[in-house]
C-alpha cells in the first residue's frame, strides 16, 4: 500500500488583485506550495460579477494550499483579521496526500 | 459636433454594447480579446505620439504640458474628495477611493477623443499622450493622503502600494511605445503602419462594443449607486474638464491639446485606480468607485464629454 | 466553380484544419481568438450590408425577402422532422432538436459562400444579411413546437426560452452592425473599412482552420452517430438548400442573392441553437445534433453545397 | 483561536448554458453566495470533450457553493430530478469555514 | 431523501503536457470520468510560475476525477511511481455524490 | 546591421518587455492573444514562402536544402550533449533534454531574422520556411537517443512520443500553409495577402513585446542557472549558428539563405521541444531547459546572433 498523509486542503476565494497580499502569508507561515484557479463569474451579498480583464479589479480567483494541521493553523490566525475587509472567503477540508511527507 | 459624434461607427458600436447589455443579451466579449485590444490601442497612440514629438521636438511646450497634467492628476482628487464627502455623503475611505479615480484618466476616453477630434480637423499634440501617461498615478497617491490625512496608520494599510503606481502597465505600455515610436521615427514607424494605423479605428469600435457592454452591466448590477452618485459622476467630469480645458487654455496649448487635456481631467479611470484601491483601501467598496467611474462617467464622457470640451476649448481658444 | 473553391486558401485552411485533427495532432486555436474571430466576421459582415442597403434602398424587394428567410426558418424544421423520426429513427426530443439546428442558419457558411460567390462575379444583395439574422432563431420556436405537439407538458421542460431567442449574441451583433452600416453610409464606413474590409479574408481562412478542427474532432467524439444520420446530415441541405434556391428564384431575387437564400436554407446552426436546446430540451442529446451540424453539414455546404447552390441558382435564374 | 464552523461545500458539474437554472435553483433556496469556474476538458460515458467557445453548447462549469446543512439538503431536493436529464454531476464534502456565520 | 453515496474526490495537480499520460491511467483502472481544470499560476519548491501559451511546457493542470474506494486506491498504486518524476501532486478527499451509484 | 537592428521597433518591443518584466510590472499579454499571434505568425510565413516556391519552383537547390536541415537538426544535439555534459555539468537526462532544444529551431527568431535581413535587402528563399519546419522536431529523437544510449530502457520512459513529434502542431501548421501558399501562388495569396502581409510586422511587434517579458520572468525565476549554464546558452548558438551559416554557405545556398540557415541552427525551440521533453523525460529539469533557451539564447540570437549569422554569411559568401 501506497503512504498517505492527513492535510488540510485550504481554498481562499480573493479579488484577484489581493493574491499577492495572500501569497504573502502563505509565505510568512511557511506553507511550501500553492495554486491559482481563475474564477469566471459569481454572486454573494454584494450582488453578481462576471470577469471582465478590462477591469481586472472585480475579478476573483481561488487560492489552494495543501498544509499540515499546525502551518494551516498559523495560516487561519495570520489571514482571519482580513476577512471582512478583503471581502475574502476561507474554508479549510480534510483530505489524504499521496506521499505527501513534504507538505 | 454632437451630431458628427453621434452617427460616428465608434460611437454607434458603444451604443450597441449598451443596449445589448441592458437587454440581458448574452453577447459578451472574450476577455483575452478586450485585454488583446486594449494592449493593441495603447501601444498604437504611444507610437504615434513618439513618431510626433520626434518630428516636431517643441521641448518647452511639452514641459509645460507635462507639468499641467501632472498637477491636475495631484490636485483634482481634491475637490472631489469634498464633493464626495458632502453632496455625496460617502465615508473618508470610499471618497478618498473614488477621488483617486477622478483624478486619474481613462486611455479608452483619451483615444476616443483623439478619433472623434480628429475627424472634425483639430489633432492634439503628440505629446498629449505622455502627459496621459503621466496622468495615470499620482491621482492614487493623493487619493490615499486624504484617506490618510489626519488617522493614526496601523497596519496593512498603510503601505502605499509604490511599486504597482511606479510599474503600472498601462503607464509601462504608453511610455515604453511612446519612446519607441520617438526611437524609430517616421522611417521606423513606416514599417509598421499597417498594423498600427490601418486597424486603428476598427479595433476601437469592437472595444467600444465590449465598454458598452461592461458599462451597461455595472450600471445594472450596482446596488450602491445612490441618486446622488449618479448626479456627481456626471457633475465631477464637467467639472474636471472644465478646469483642466481652461488650464491647457492659459498654458497655451493649441485648441486641440487644450481639448484633450481637459477630456483626460474629465475622464475617470477604470483599469489603474481601482486595482490600486483594492490593493491599498480594501476596505472601499469596489461596487461604488467601479459603477461611478465606468457606469456613469465613461458614457457621459464618450457621447457628450468630448464634444462638450471641444467647444469650450474651440470658445476659449 | 468547384475548382476554384478548391484552391481557395479559405477552403485550403479549412481542409488544413480537418486533417491536422484527424491525424490528432495538438493544433488548436484558442478559444477567445476564435470567438474573437467570429465577433469580427459577424461585425464585418453586418456593416457592410448595412452600408450597401444604405445606398441602394429598394426596400420592396428587402420586404419579401425577409419574409421568405422567416417562412423558411419556421417551416423548413417540419419537413426535417419527419425525416429524422423515419428515416433518421430518432426520438421525438431528439429530432426536434435537429430539425430547429437545420431550420436555423450557419454564420460562417454564409460568410464563406459570399466570399466564394463575389470571387465568381456572383455579389448577394447586401440586405441578405438581414434575412440572415432573421433566420437564426425562428426555427427554435418551431422545433419546440414539434417537440410538444400532442404533449402533456408539465415542469421544466415547459419553458420556450423566448428572452434568449430574441436577444441572442449572433442577432443583436448582425442586426447592430446592420444598423450602424446603415446610419453611418458609405462615409461613416470608410473611416473602419480598413480594419473589417482589409482583414476580412484573412481571418476567415484563420476561422475555417479552426471549424476544420472542430469539424474533424466532431467527427471523431461522437459515439452517437449513425450511417442513417450521416447520410440525413448531407439530404437535409441538399433538400433545405433547393427549396431555398427555388424560393429565392420564385420570389425574384438576383441570381446570387437566390443562392445566397439557397444557402442560408441548406446551413445549419451551430451556435444559437445549441445552446438554445441545451436549456429548452436537456434530454436532447447534444452529441447527436452537434455532430450532424458541425461534423457533417458544415464541412459539406463549404466544400460542395455553396458550388451547388451556385450552379442551381444559375440554372434556374 | 479563531472560529471555524462546519459547512458543506456543494460542486455542482453541469453544462454551461445551464448554469443560469443552477443558479436559479440556488438563490430559491435562499443559498448567500456561488462562484463558478470554468472545466476545460473532460471525459465521460458520453466521450470526451474539449471547451471550444464557438459551440459553447459543450462547454462545462463548475458551480461552487458553501452552505448550511439544511440549506444544502434542500438543494440537493431541488436539483435531483434534473441530474439526469442535465447530465450532472453533484457532489457534497465538509469543510470549516472561518468566520463564516454568514453562510 | 434523495440517496447520496460516498466517493472519492481525487484531485491530481499535474503539468498540462502530461494529462494524457494520467487520463490513461485513470482508463487503466476504469474510473468512469474525470475533469480537467486549468491551473493560472502557483508556487512550490522549484519557484513560482505564471500560465503561458506560448511554452506550454510550464502550464500546470488539475485533474478531478470521482471514484470509489476501489478505484481510487487502484489508480493511487498506478499513480505513485510516478509521482516524483511527474512532479505531481495527489490528494484524496471524501464526498457524497447525489446519486452516484454509477461512480 | 547591429545599428539597425537596436532602432528596430520590432527589437524595442522586446526590450521594453524585457524592461518592464525585470521592473516586475504587471503588463502582461493574455496568453490567448500570445497563441493567436503565434498562429498568425507561422500561418503567415508559411503562406508566403509557398507563394514563392510555387513562382521559382528550384528543386534542386530546395532538396539540398531541405537535406542539410535535417542532417543539422539531427547532429547539432551530439556536439551540444557533449558540451552540456563537460562544460555544463549536467546529468545525462538533462544534458540530452537541452541538446534537443538545440537542434531544434525557434520560429520567432526565424520570423524576426526574415524581418531584419529582408529590412536590409537580404530576403532568404521561400522554401527556408519548409527547411525551418523540417528543423523542427528530428533533433526530438536525437535527444533521447543521447539519454539512452548504453541505457537499459524500462517503464514509462523507454516510448518515444513519435506521435506527438509528427503532428505537432507548429510543423503541421507550418508545412500546411506553406503548401497552401503553393497550391494558391501569387493570385490566391492576393486575396488574403492584405492581413497576412500588412499586418505582419506590427504583429511581431506585439508579439515579441511579449517574449521580452517571459524571457526576463524566466531568467529572474529560475533558480537551476548556473554561470556554466548561462555561457553554454550564449556559446551555443554561436557554435551552431557558425556551422549552420559555413553548411548553408558551402552547399550553394545565396547569402540570405545561409544567414538563415545558420540562425535556424543558432536558434533554440521553447515550445515544440519542451513539450515533447515534458512528455518523454519527465525527470529532466524544465527549470533548465527553459531558462537557457528562452531566457538568454533567445534574447541573445535577437539582438546579436541575426547580425552577426548575416555579417557571417557575407563575409563567406
Ligand atoms: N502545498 C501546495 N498546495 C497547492 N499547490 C501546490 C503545493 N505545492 C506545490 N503546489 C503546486 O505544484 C507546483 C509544483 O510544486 P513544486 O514541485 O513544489 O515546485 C507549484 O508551482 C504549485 O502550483
Ligand atoms: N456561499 C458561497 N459559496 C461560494 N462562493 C461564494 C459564496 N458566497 C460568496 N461567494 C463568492 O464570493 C463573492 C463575494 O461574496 P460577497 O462578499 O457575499 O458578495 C461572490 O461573488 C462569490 O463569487
Ligand atoms: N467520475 C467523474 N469525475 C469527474 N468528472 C466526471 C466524472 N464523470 C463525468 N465527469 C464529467 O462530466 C462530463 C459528462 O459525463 P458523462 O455524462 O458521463 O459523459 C464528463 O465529460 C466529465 O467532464
Ligand atoms: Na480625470
Ligand atoms: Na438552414
Ligand atoms: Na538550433
Amino acid at each position: 500500500m501506497i503512504q498517505t498523509v492527513p492535510r488540510k486542503r485550504i481554498e481562499i476565494l480573493v479579488d484577484t488583485p489581493l493574491v499577492p497580499r495572500i501569497v504573502g502569508k502563505l509565505k510568512a507561515v511557511d506553507i511550501s506550495g500553492w495554486s491559482v484557479i481563475q474564477v469566471d463569474s459569481g454572486g454573494g451579498r454584494a450582488g453578481e460579477w462576471q470577469h471582465d480583464d478590462v477591469t481586472g479589479a472585480s475579478a476573483k480567483t481561488i487560492v489552494l494550499a495543501i498544509a499540515s494541521d499546525t502551518k494551516t493553523a498559523q495560516l487561519i490566525d495570520a489571514i482571519a483579521p482580513l476577512l471582512d475587509s478583503y471581502g475574502m472567503l476561507l474554508t479549510v477540508g480534510d483530505v489524504q496526500v499521496v506521499r505527501g511527507e513534504r507538505f | 459636433m454632437i451630431a458628427d459624434t453621434l452617427t460616428s461607427p465608434v460611437i454607434l458600436f458603444f451604443v450597441l454594447g449598451f443596449v445589448a447589455s441592458a437587454l440581458k443579451s448574452d453577447l459578451t466579449i472574450p476577455e483575452a480579446f478586450a485585454k488583446a485590444m486594449s494592449i493593441f490601442l495603447m501601444a498604437a497612440i504611444g507610437l504615434k505620439g513618439g513618431v510626433e514629438v520626434s518630428k516636431s521636438g517643441n521641448t518647452a511646450e511639452v514641459m509645460v504640458a507635462a507639468a499641467a497634467g501632472l498637477a491636475l492628476s495631484f490636485l483634482l482628487p481634491v475637490l472631489a474628495f469634498a464633493l464626495l464627502r458632502s453632496v455625496g455623503k460617502l465615508s473618508k475611505v470610499d471618497a478618498g477611493a473614488v477621488a483617486a479615480h477622478y483624478g486619474s484618466v481613462s486611455v479608452v476616453t483619451f483615444v476616443t477623443a483623439i478619433e472623434l477630434l480628429t475627424g472634425e480637423g483639430l489633432s492634439p499634440a503628440g505629446y498629449m499622450v505622455a502627459v496621459l501617461a503621466l496622468m495615470e498615478t499620482p491621482a492614487i497617491i493623493s487619493g490615499l493622503m486624504l484617506v490618510r490625512k489626519g488617522e493614526n496608520m496601523s497596519g496593512e494599510r498603510s503601505t502605499t502600494p509604490w511599486h504597482e503606481v511606479l510599474t503600472n502597465a498601462s503607464v509601462m505600455l504608453l511610455v515604453g511605445s511612446f519612446v519607441i515610436g520617438a526611437i524609430a521615427g517616421s522611417d521606423g514607424f513606416a514599417t509598421v503602419k499597417p498594423l498600427f494605423d490601418t486597424g486603428f479605428r476598427g479595433v476601437l469600435c469592437l472595444f467600444l462594443l465590449d465598454m458598452g457592454l461592461i458599462a451597461a452591466r455595472r450600471l445594472m448590477q450596482s446596488r450602491k449607486m445612490t441618486l446622488r452618485l449618479v448626479i456627481l459622476a456626471i457633475l465631477l467630469p464637467l467639472v474636471n474638464g472644465t478646469i483642466g480645458t481652461v488650464v491647457g487654455t492659459v498654458i497655451g496649448l493649441d485648441i486641440a491639446s487644450a481639448a484633450a487635456l481637459g477630456i483626460l481631467a474629465a475622464s475617470a479611470s477604470y483599469i489603474a485606480v481601482p486595482s490600486a484601491m483594492r490593493l491599498a483601501l480594501p476596505e472601499a467598496d469596489p461596487g461604488i468607485y467601479l459603477s461611478m467611474s465606468l457606469g456613469v462617467t465613461f458614457p457621459f464622457n464618450i457621447i457628450f464629454g468630448i464634444s462638450i470640451f471641444a467647444a469650450l476649448a474651440q470658445a476659449l481658444g
